[in-house]
């Protein structure tokens, strides 16, 4: 006979729970993400490596930093910094210097996190905010494009990554002419299309061989991987649905109306980094709305903006400002979406 | 309009649980014997405490009332065992506190036989006498709740009930209690349910069980025959199908107001187990003396479905049970909602539908480190009243109780556990609501006496 | 002359020149204001109303101003009118919708010290723009001045339930929130260029 | 200004405030007034200064200057307000160097305005100035001041065709793919604003060329 | 206030206080977050910086001496008419003399002068200080106010140009090749650079107070 004299737990209902935590969930965003950092490197060779670790190097670095300051036990093991690493390094071009990267980070995460309270609280996409701090500030180096699969890329780094701290990046021009890659433009397939209305083909533009920033070039690999994260329910796949759709529709309106302008909906879906932004940045769970309705409304705010910018406005990306933009009005989707509760009274009845 | 309840009614929110329930659902219910002492709190209802009508020392015989229902939000006890009031004291109980209990000690030879009670004629009675009736059985909700059922039979006045729902989604984790009854008293059950439906006035009644009891389906079907006055509606199996409100707006389509009462849309839901009862019982005018609960949990050796005499003492039928291994935790009813209890000396109750035990091995399973929200809408998702568990929680932190009550219906919330089961940052939601709601409750209190005083 | 399109000065003074996330105007109302959201609205609402009124009047003045070569009179003249329009929509309100005058009532007084009235007069102005022009710009940027006061609102409620670190409290984290808005709205930079 | 909120004030009260008010107001006055005066030949000196020097830097060796400005389709002699106006820079001798003509276009942050100037001998733009400008520091100003973009308008081909407009209007091309006379070379990562200049100055080529062939004899001549 | 009307000439000590009250403790902008419009908008360059500095100085000198002048005539009906009359007149004229002076100043500033009227700081301290107290205090309190407006604009504007152009009044601090950081010139970086500032002196304060309170408890 067992002794039932033992003690016995007191504790609160419900005595279950789900096997998911914060921190499976974060570490399987970057499991998915762990592909696109590897393509990056096969299209852009080591320089991608540095890129990516001096980024999550640096976003660590500042998370654990601002616990320090803030006096809170660290945060850094939950995950969520290596995301907002991985993410940024993503959207920066394959040669960005790396010292302006490690700046990109410690914004990331002391003015896009940390300042709001840390993990949950945040109001914008913490990788975004370094995004759009590093195009605000160095609008020259975040051009600065490569191309892809250049034949030295796994023996020598893209001159601009090692550029010295403080200090301007040299130009590459004298680089990419040496690399002797055929018919690159300088240039990825949005700023050719807005600048020269050249449309380059699609099949390349999907597969990622192509110029961009070191992980976005991939919008099937994007794709599969988002797959992987909506079909492991650790992503809404609302979001990126409606905001792909609402992205290429709006594309194909504007083509239809002046095709010799706009390029149609496919291209606006392959090019750039829509894909990204709309499966890994604009699902980021705590800048996103929570209610059923309010997510629909979200993503397909962002794919419109997205297009408007890179149609209508001066820069031939709008991904980042949509999703910003998407954030910033999260709240207020939020607010007005609110469902009604089961049984809810009709207002007119509770007239006192 | 709902004649065929042959396809599946779908829950739309709600969350899927671990079932758990292969450890006993097909274990036939058994008798346990009296335990050496049985200990009857008076108050093991909502409402007023009954009043003893026995003194210490006193012989009882097994179905013998020994306490009579203190107003009509009351009901009677009745003495569980043939033996003697050893004495009338505080005992503890469930519900943390101590409460007057009348301990009978079964003579060591006390038959299980009832030989109390008398036939009576319920085709004969006005609805009134029904309720009269019922409340002299003792019978409460048997699911949980230990509403006393004869209040909730009382039709308020303006309102017409149309339909009766039996209760038989058991939905919680582990328990096994109404799949057994159903299953082996399914003629009670329908029986309980035509006197329900006579003593309110209601026209049909539908029994709603969840497709993972379709043996009990079946054995309700035969027992209702080729009537066709009640019904056995099949739902989909999922946390918290048992709830009054899902239950109704599965099988009607039809939505509880919030803040009201199912009659308010003429439905009245009893649980299968308590129309068992009554379908026994009130034909022969006894009362309660014992009910079904399934003994189970990762801890226990034979986990069973065990008729118990009420007032047995959890330690006793535990060590009737058994137990492999040292319990961590043993909680009341099931894992979702029953409470952790904090004492083996407690004894069975009406409301007790189970006890699980678990093992040092599932409580320490169980996260530890509370993350901050991540706002992943999980908890959204899963609340089946569609309220906000994640507004409402950073609500508590900061001590915002008056704005969850009056912006978010907090008091709405029924503490399934749905949100706090699938949080991923193992936020404490039900607790932080509990607490909530105790704030608020504390608050107008003293508004009150403010304003008296 | 200005030769601007009606479409292009709304786009540019709602979204890519907003007045307080780009031109810096208006922002001690934006602090002060945007705490909570009844009151952000109740306030961007006051705002629309005393800008379009006092623009319309400002415009007529300078056109006075100029005839009479007393261009110098004209930032006493401005001031002046702004004060008597925020009492005139004060009254005209009063009158009008009684509802609506309980709503708006604090907020109408605190416009008189609200840089971005003064800001549209003058702006309008100096940019020399004609009626419809200075209407459409005047509906614009107080409506971007809303938007914005509103969009911050809800952000700081929903802040409200963190926990911002103590040296970032107040003044200083409207100011970060602010500096974000206005990166996200960089992206509307150049919009209409072509 | 709330007075009808307030305690009626006594008779002799509301004298004493316009009074007062009108003394306040009459000082203030006199003041404005004064400055007005005072500083009115300093302002316009140094409005005139700027061109001037825009001019001389524009047409180099210029030694007079006319103002003409455009009115109702047509050049008038003398500055206008609000209206684009053209200057006519004579060299010591009294020959026409050149014109420089005033021009804005919105580029990517703000309206940049700009200065040209145009030499009738060579049918040409033959020199640029950016006069007012907020585009991005570091990147869209380059267009004052990136001396490989300004030597784009050492000789810029503006040779009128049969309609008096230049044959070729200006174009702003992809960095490095320059190939005619009439192109502009953008500079590259500063697009939009390199091309805001193209179109600025293929628009008021359109509408302004036309004029100053036309008038070119009387603009000669200084009158 | 501590002082009212018709009390004997302050002690040159108190005079000092009314003059760096402005300066530091009271400093319009770091403490009490007023006039943040100009702050913030014209503070992309150390020269623009100084030109409204000294253009508001200027107007906050002369505003709250004429105001303390009439302060014992002007009813209290009128009074912020009155006030706000004197405020307009001298921007005006302030307006006039930067043209007259630069006008590269005056394409810098814009709008931005005549909008030195509706300064919050100005009409603050003509109605909070200057129309309570003599002439001579007045204007200490306005330059001292005008000076930490300026100190304000003046570290604003220093950040915001070394380090968003790398220059200081426009001559280049750290040879050709430093890579200017674009954003301090643009909108955003104004309101980050005064958050940055008003919390370098929040945590100030705190630890000052922490300081305190630590000193206090050892005393104790």
């Amino acid at each position: 006979m067992p002794k039932l004299t033992a003690e016995i737990q007191l504790r609160t209902s419900p005595h279950l729970h789900t096997p998911r935590s914060v921190e499976m969930i974060m570490r399987h965003v970057v499991y998915a993400m762990l592909p696109l950092c590897a393509f990056g490197i096969y299209v852009f060779g080591i320089s991608v490596v540095a890129l990516l670790a001096v980024a999550v190097a640096a976003c660590l670095a500042t998370e654990h930093l601002c616990c320090h300051l803030a006096g809170r036990a660290s945060s850094i093991n939950d995950w969520s910094a290596v995301i907002t690493g991985i993410l940024l390094a993503l959207t920066l071009p394959p040669g960005f210097p790396l010292w302006m990267t490690a700046v990109g980070g410690f914004v990331s995460i002391a003015l896009g996190k940390m300042l709001f309270g840390g993990l949950g609280m945040n109001v914008f996409n913490p990788a975004l905010v370094g995004r759009a701090f590093l195009q605000a500030s160095f609008p020259v180096a975040i051009t600065g494009y490569t191309p892809a699969l250049s034949a030295s890329r796994f023996t020598e780094f893209i001159p601009t990554t090692l550029t010295f701290p403080f200090l301007q990046p040299p130009s590459l021009t004298a680089w990419i002419t040496a690399a002797r890659v055929d018919s690159f433009a300088g240039a990825t397939a949005l700023m050719q299309q807005k600048f020269d209305r050249v449309t380059v083909e699609l099949l390349p533009l999907f597969l990622g061989y192509e110029s961009g920033s070191a992980g976005e070039t991939s919008a099937i690999l994007i794709l599969l991987c988002g797959a992987y994260l909506a079909a492991r329910k650790f992503l809404d796949w609302r979001i990126p649905v409606a905001m792909l759709g609402s992205a290429a529709l709006a594309g194909q309106a504007f083509h239809l109306l002046n095709p010799a302008v706009y390029p149609n909906g496919a291209f606006v879906l392959g090019s750039g980094g829509l894909m990204l932004g709309a499966v890994f940045m604009a699902t980021d769970m705590v800048s996103s709305p929570t209610t059923p309705l309010g997510v629909w409304i979200y993503g397909a705010l962002m794919g419109l903006i997205t297009v408007i910018i890179r149609f209508l406005g001066g820069l031939p990306e709008g991904v980042m400002y949509s999703i910003l933009l998407g954030n910033a009005v999260a709240p207020l989707i939020d607010n007005i979406t609110q469902p009604a509760i089961y049984g809810a009274r009709k207002k007119a009845k509770v007239t006192a | 309009m709902f004649g065929f309840f042959s396809s599946k009614q779908h829950l739309s929110r709600g969350v899927h649980v671990p079932e758990c329930k292969e450890l006993t659902e097909h274990l036939p219910i058994r008798r346990l014997p009296f335990a050496p002492m049985l200990i009857v709190p008076l108050s093991q209802h909502s409402g007023a405490p009954a009043v003893a009508l026995v003194k210490e020392g006193q012989e009882v015989v097994r179905g013998e009332p020994i306490a009579r229902a203190n107003g009509f939000v009351s009901v009677p006890m009745h003495a569980p065992a043939t033996g003697r009031v050893e004495r009338i004291a505080l005992a503890p109980t469930s519900r943390g506190e101590l409460q007057t209990a009348i301990y009978i000690k079964p003579w060591p030879s006390a038959s299980q036989e009832v030989l109390y009670g008398a036939d009576q004629d319920i085709e004969h009675m006005t609805p009134d006498g029904i309720i009269a009736a019922v409340q002299a059985t003792g019978v409460v909700g048997l699911g949980g709740a230990a509403f006393p059922t004869h209040v909730k039979m009382k039709v308020p006045a303006g309102c017409t009930i149309d339909t009766i729902v039996v209760n038989g989604c058991e939905c919680e984790p582990y328990l096994t209690t109404d799949h057994r009854v159903m299953a082996e008293y399914p003629q009670q059950v329908v029986h309980g349910a035509r006197i329900m439906m006579k003593a309110m006035g209601a026209p049909k009644a539908i029994i709603g069980v969840e497709d993972n009891k379709m043996d009990a389906v079946e054995a309700l079907r035969k027992a209702i025959g080729p009537a066709t006055d009640v019904t056995v509606g099949v739902v989909e199996a999922k946390y918290p199908q048992g709830a009054e409100k899902m239950l109704i707006e599965v099988l009607l389509g039809r939505q509880v107001p919030s803040g009201g009462l199912p009659s308010e849309i003429g439905v009245a839901v009893f649980n299968v187990a308590t129309l068992a009862q009554l379908g026994e019982l009130l034909p022969r005018s006894q009362g309660l003396i014992e009910r079904v609960i399934t003994i189970t949990g990762p801890a226990v050796s034979k986990p069973g479905n065990y008729l118990v005499a009420l007032g047995t003492p959890l330690r006793w039928a535990l060590e009737q049970a058994g137990c492999v291994d040292e319990p961590a935790s043993v909680i009341l009813g099931g894992p979702m909602m029953g409470p952790s209890c904090s004492s083996l000396d407690i004894p069975i109750t009406k409301g007790v539908s189970g006890i699980l035990v678990l093992t040092k091995k599932e409580v320490q399973a169980r996260p530890k480190q509370v993350h901050p929200c991540i706002k992943c809408g999980a908890c959204v998702e899963a609340c089946p009243l569609h309220l906000n568990p994640s507004r409402m929680g950073l609500l508590a932190r900061k001590e915002r109780y008056e704005e969850m009550e009056s912006d978010f219906h907090l008091n709405d919330c029924f503490e399934c556990g749905c949100c706090s089961y699938v949080c991923p940052a193992n936020i404490p939601l039900v607790q932080y609501f509990r607490v909530s709601k105790q704030m608020n409750r504390e608050r107008k209190a003293r508004e009150r006496a403010q304003a008296n005083g | 002359m200005n030769t601007q399109s009606l479409g292009h000065i709304f786009i540019d003074s709602l979204l890519i020149n907003n007045f307080v996330l780009s031109v810096f105007l208006g922002i001690c109302p934006f602090i002060g204001c945007s705490n909570k959201l009844s009151t952000a609205w109740r306030m961007g609402v006051s705002v629309i109303f005393v800008i379009t009124v006092s623009s319309v009047l400002a415009f007529g003045t300078n056109l006075m101003l100029v005839a009479l070569g007393a261009e110098y009179l004209r930032i006493i003249t401005y001031i002046v009118i702004i004060a008597s329009t925020v009492q005139l929509v004060e009254m005209f309100i009063k009158k009008t919708s009684p509802a609506l005058f309980r709503a708006l009532g604090i907020y109408l007084p605190l416009i008189t010290t609200n840089c971005a009235v003064l800001g549209v007069a003058l702006f309008q102005t100096a940019r020399e723009y004609n009626f419809a022009q200075s209407l459409v710009f005047a509906i614009a940027s107080s409506a971007g001045f809303a938007l914005a006061l509103i969009l911050m609102s809800i952000i700081r409620e929903r802040l409200e339930l963190s926990d911002i670190p103590d040296t970032a409290r107040g003044t200083a984290l409207v100011l970060m929130l602010a500096g974000t808005l206005s990166l996200a709205f960089m992206g509307f930079a150049g919009m209409g260029a072509g | 200004m709330s007075a009808a909120n307030l305690p009626q004030p006594a008779a002799s009260d509301s004298v004493r405030m316009i009074r007062l008010m009108g003394s306040v107001s009459l000082i203030c006055g006199l003041l404005i007034v004064g400055t007005h005066i005072g500083t009115m030949e300093p302002i316009r000196r140094n409005q005139e200064f700027i061109t001037k020097e825009t001019v001389s830097a524009l047409l180099p060796g210029v030694d007079k200057q006319a103002v003409y400005s455009l009115v109702n389709g047509d050049l008038q002699p003398g500055a206008q307000p609000n209206v684009p106006v053209l200057y006519a820079g004579f060299d010591k001798q009294g020959a026409l160097i050149g014109v420089v003509i005033e021009t804005s276009e919105r580029g990517y942050a703000d309206t940049i305005k700009a200065m040209y100037a145009y030499s009738p001998d060579l049918q040409a733009i033959t020199g640029f100035q950016v006069m007012e400008l907020k585009e991005t520091p570091g990147l869209g100003d380059k267009i004052t001041k990136d001396p490989a973009f300004l030597d784009n308008f050492k000789k810029l081909d503006v040779t009128a065709g049969p309609d008096g407009k230049p044959a070729h209007p200006v174009v702003t091309v992809k960095h490095g793919t320059k190939k005619n006379p009439w192109e502009v070379d953008a500079i590259s990562g500063a697009t939009i604003s390199s091309r805001a200049v193209g179109r600025m100055l293929a628009k008021s080529t359109a509408t302004m060329l036309p004029l100053v062939r036309k008038n070119l004899d009387r603009i000669r001549k200084g009158n | 206030m501590p002082h009212d009307h018709g009390q004997p000439a302050p002690s040159p000590a108190e005079n000092m206080e009314a003059f760096l009250d402005g300066l530091w403790k009271q400093n319009p902008v770091f403490v009490q977050v007023l006039g943040t419009c100009p702050t913030l908008a014209i503070t992309n360059s150390v020269s623009n910086a100084v030109a409204m500095g000294l253009a508001t100085l200027f107007v906050l000198v002369c505003s709250n001496a004429l105001v303390s002048a009439v302060r014992k005539l002007v009813p209290k009906q009128v009074r912020i008419a009155t006030y706000i009359l004197i405020i307009a007149t001298f921007v005006t004229i302030v307006d006039y003399l930067i043209k007259a002076i630069s006008v590269a100043v005056y394409k810098a500033l814009g709008p931005f002068i005549a909008l030195i009227v509706v300064n919050c700081i100005i009409l603050g301290r003509a109605e909070a200080y200057a129309s309570k107290n003599p002439v001579g205090k007045s204007i200490l309190d306005g330059l001292g106010m005008g000076i930490g407006f300026f100190i304000a604009l003046f570290s604003l504007g220093s950040v915001r140009e070394i380090l968003g152009a790398g220059t200081f009044l426009g001559f280049p601090l750290f040879g050709p090749n430093y890579q200017p950081w674009v954003l301090f010139l643009l909108p955003p970086g104004g309101f980050f650079t005064l958050a940055i500032w008003l919390m370098v002196f929040a945590a100030w304060k705190d630890r000052k107070k922490r300081r305190e309170v630590k000193t206090m408890a050892e005393a104790a």
